[in-house]
C-alpha cells in the first residue's frame, strides 16, 4: 500500500518545492529554476505511470511479452525539449530584464516602477 | 568468467566507494581533486571490464569498450581542466596545517 | 526503488542558494537514471542531453551576465509554505485514488496503448514504438511541438540577439596564438572528441527506429558538439564556421522539411502525414516519413539549440566589450 | 553481485551530492557535479545488466559526453570570474586560503 503510492507522493513534494520557490523567491532565476523542478515532476509523474512491473522498455525485441506504456514516453519525451526551449526564452527575458532594469530582483524591479509612474 | 567478473566488479565498487570517502573527507579542495581524479577513472574501468566480462556480446561489448575508451580520454582531462582552473583563480591548498602536508604535496599539480 | 529516495534528497537543493545551478544539473542527471530505472530509455536519452548538460550551461551563462548573488527574501514565506503545504495535502489526498504504481491493469495501459504495442510492428514496421508512436501515430503533436521549439528559438532571437558587429579577425588570431598556452589539452582531446561526437549524433539520428533515440536527442548531442567548440575555440572562429543565418535557415528548413511531408502525403490523396502515401508499399511509405520527419526535427532542435546558445554567448560578450569601454 | 555495485555505486552518489550541497568552494561544487555524472554512466550501465536489456548502453555513451561538455562549459564561464555579486566567490576563497 505505501509503496503502491511512494512514487506519486515523491512527486507532490517535488512539485510543492517548485511551486514554494517559484512564488516564494524573488530572484527570477531562481524562478525559472522552479519552474523547471515543477516541470521535472510532472515528467516524473507521466514516466512512472507508465511503467508497469515485470515489463521492459517499449523497444519490440524477440521474447519479451510485457512492455511499458510507451505513449506517455512519447509525450514527455517532447515535453523536455520543449521545456529547455521555453527555459531559454525564459533565461533570455531574464537577461533583457536584467539589462533594463539592472535587477532580476522582483521587489526592486516593482520599486524601480513605481518610480517611473 | 562469472567469478572474474564478480572480482572486478567488487574491485571497481570498493574503489569507488573509497573515493566517495575521499570527497566527503578530506579536508580541501585539491585533496579532494586527488581523491576522486584518481580513484574514478580506475574505478569506471574495473566496473567497465567486469561488466564485459557478463556478457561477451558484439555490439554491447563494442559499446562497452567505446564508453571506457571514452572514459580514459575524459575523465583525466576533466580532472586536469578543473585543477587548472581553480589554481588559476588563486585558490591554494591549505598547506600550513600540519597534517596535510603530505597529502597536499602529492596532488599539488 | 532506491531512486527515489535519492530523488528526495535532491529536494535539499532548495535550501542552497549559490550552487542551485550545480544543483540543479545534478537533479537532471538524477531524474534521466530515474528515467531509465522506470524503462523510458528515449526519455532518459533527452533528459540527459538535455537537463544535464544544455539548461546547465544556459542557466549558467544567464547567470553570468545577471549576477550571482540572490537577496535574501524581504517576503513572509509563511503564507507561500502555507499555501503549499495545503495543495500538497490536497494533491496527496487525490493520489489516495490513484491505482497503484506497476500494475498491468491500470487505466492508463488499457486504452490505446495495447494497439501501438501490438499493430505497432505491422503497421509502420519499426521496433521502437517510442519512435513509431512519436513520428507516426502522432506526427501531428510532433509538429506542434517542433513548431514550438522553433518560435521559442525566434523569440530568444528577437530578444537577445545583438547588432552584427565586423569580423573580429584579431581575436581568431589571438585565440590560434594561444592555443599554446590556455587549455591546450583540453582543445586537443576535443579535437579528437567533437568529430567522433558528430558521429555519435548521426548514429542516434538515423538508428532511432531500432534503438533509443530520434531526431530531439540528436539534435540536442550535435548541438552540444558545436558548443563545446565555441568554447573552447571561441566565438568567433565558430561563427565562422556556422554562419548566423546559415543556422537560422536551418531552423525553418527542419519545420518545412517536416511540413512538406506532410502536404506531400496530403497532395496524394490520404491525411495529412500518413505516410502511406509516400511509397507504393505502406509500410517502407512509413519508414521513409519517419526518417525524413525526424532529420526535418534534428534540423530545427539543432538549429534552435545553437542559435539559443550563440545568442546568449554573443550577447554576454557584447556586455564585457562595453564594460571595458566605459571605464 | 551487479546489484551490489549498484548499491555501491548509489552509495557514492549520496556522497557526491552531500558534497555539492556542502561543498564550499565553487570548484568543489563542479568536482562533485563531475564526479555524479561519471557515476550516472556506471550507474546506467550496471542497471541496463540489472534489467537484462544491456542494448540501451547508448545512454551511457551520451551521458559520458554530456559530463565533459558541461564540466568544460561550466569552467568556461566560471573562469572568467566575471560575476556581477560576486563577492561571495572571492569571499569563499580568502577563508580558504
Amino acid at each position: 500500500m505505501i509503496m503502491g503510492l511512494y512514487n506519486y507522493w515523491v512527486v507532490v513534494v517535488l512539485m510543492m518545492v517548485g511551486f514554494y520557490i517559484v512564488i516564494a523567491h524573488g530572484n527570477l532565476i531562481k524562478k525559472i529554476v522552479g519552474l523547471s523542478i515543477f516541470q521535472t515532476s510532472v515528467f516524473i509523474f507521466y514516466i512512472s505511470m507508465a511503467k508497469v512491473d515485470g515489463g521492459t522498455a517499449p523497444i519490440l525485441a524477440e521474447g519479451i511479452k510485457q512492455y511499458s506504456n510507451p505513449l506517455p514516453h512519447v509525450l514527455i519525451l517532447t515535453a523536455i525539449v520543449v521545456g529547455i526551449a521555453t527555459t531559454a526564452l525564459g533565461l533570455a527575458l531574464a537577461v533583457r530584464i536584467k539589462e533594463a532594469y539592472g535587477s532580476i530582483e522582483e521587489e526592486e524591479i516593482q520599486e524601480k516602477d513605481n518610480l517611473d509612474c | 568468467m562469472d567469478i572474474s567478473s564478480a572480482v572486478f566488479l567488487l574491485i571497481g565498487s570498493f574503489l569507488c566507494v573509497s573515493g566517495g570517502v575521499g570527497i566527503l573527507r578530506f579536508p580541501d579542495f585539491y585533496t579532494r581533486m586527488h581523491a576522486v581524479g584518481v580513484t574514478e577513472t580506475l574505478a569506471t574501468a574495473m566496473i567497465l571490464i567486469g561488466l564485459m566480462l557478463q556478457n561477451p556480446d558484439g555490439l554491447v561489448l563494442l559499446k562497452l569498450i567505446i564508453i571506457l575508451l571514452m572514459t580514459l580520454f575524459i575523465s583525466p582531462t576533466a580532472s586536469h581542466a578543473l585543477a587548472s582552473a581553480a589554481l588559476q583563480n588563486n585558490l591554494m591548498p591549505e598547506l600550513d596545517k600540519q597534517e596535510n602536508n603530505e597529502k597536499e604535496s602529492s596532488s599539488n599539480p | 526503488m532506491a531512486f527515489l529516495v535519492a530523488v528526495a534528497i535532491a529536494i535539499v537543493r532548495m535550501k542552497d542558494l549559490f550552487a542551485v545551478i550545480m544543483l540543479s544539473g545534478i537533479y537532471g542527471l538524477l531524474s534521466a537514471s530515474f528515467f531509465v530505472a522506470m524503462d523510458a530509455v528515449d526519455v532518459a536519452f533527452t533528459e540527459a542531453s538535455v537537463g544535464a548538460g544544455i539548461s546547465t550551461l544556459l542557466m549558467l551563462v544567464a547567470i553570468t551576465m545577471t549576477g550571482r548573488t540572490e537577496n535574501p527574501s524581504r517576503h513572509k514565506p509563511l503564507l507561500a509554505l502555507a499555501v503549499v503545504t495545503v495543495t500538497g495535502s490536497l494533491l496527496i489526498y487525490g493520489t489516495l485514488d490513484m491505482p497503484y504504481f506497476g500494475l498491468a491493469q491500470d487505466p492508463v495501459h488499457l486504452h490505446v496503448a495495447p494497439r501501438y504495442i501490438n499493430d505497432s510492428m505491422q503497421e509502420v514496421g519499426v521496433p521502437n514504438i517510442v519512435t513509431s508512436v512519436l513520428a507516426s501515430y502522432r506526427a501531428f503533436d510532433t509538429f506542434g511541438e517542433v513548431v514550438v521549439i522553433f518560435t521559442a528559438g525566434m523569440g530568444v532571437l528577437a530578444l537577445l540577439s545583438v547588432v552584427r558587429h565586423p569580423k573580429d579577425i584579431a581575436e581568431i588570431d589571438s585565440i590560434n596564438k594561444s592555443m599554446h598556452e590556455e587549455h591546450l589539452i583540453l582543445r586537443i582531446v576535443a579535437k579528437m572528441l567533437i568529430p567522433f561526437i558528430l558521429l555519435f549524433a548521426l548514429y542516434v539520428q538515423f538508428h532511432g527506429d531500432y534503438g533509443p533515440g530520434g531526431g530531439f536527442q540528436a539534435g540536442v548531442i550535435f548541438a552540444a558538439a558545436i558548443i563545446l567548440y565555441a568554447m573552447l575555440f571561441g566565438m568567433s572562429t565558430a561563427r565562422r564556421v556556422i554562419n548566423q543565418s546559415f543556422i537560422q535557415m536551418f531552423a525553418a528548413i527542419g519545420v518545412l522539411l517536416y511540413g512538406s511531408v506532410g502536404v506531400i502525403s496530403l497532395l496524394n490523396g490520404k491525411n495529412f502525414l500518413d505516410y502511406s502515401a509516400l511509397s507504393v508499399d505502406p509500410v517502407a511509405g512509413q519508414h521513409l516519413g519517419i526518417l525524413l520527419i525526424e532529420l526535418g526535427v534534428g534540423f530545427t532542435v539543432t538549429a534552435v539549440m545553437v542559435i539559443i546558445f550563440f545568442n546568449f554567448a554573443g550577447r554576454r560578450k557584447d556586455q564585457q566589450n562595453k564594460e571595458k569601454n566605459e571605464p | 553481485m551487479l546489484i551490489a555495485a549498484t548499491i555501491a555505486i548509489l552509495v557514492v552518489m549520496i556522497m557526491a551530492i552531500l558534497r555539492a550541497v556542502w561543498g564550499p568552494t565553487l570548484y568543489d561544487r563542479i568536482l562533485a557535479v563531475n564526479l555524479f555524472g561519471t557515476k550516472t554512466v556506471l550507474l546506467i550501465s550496471l542497471l541496463g545488466f540489472v534489467m537484462g536489456r544491456p542494448e540501451f548502453l547508448d545512454i551511457a555513451i551520451v551521458y559520458a559526453l554530456i559530463n565533459f561538455i558541461s564540466v568544460i562549459g561550466v569552467l568556461h564561464y566560471s573562469d572568467a570570474h566575471i560575476f556581477k555579486g560576486g563577492d561571495q566567490q572571492k569571499k569563499t576563497m580568502k577563508k580558504n586560503s
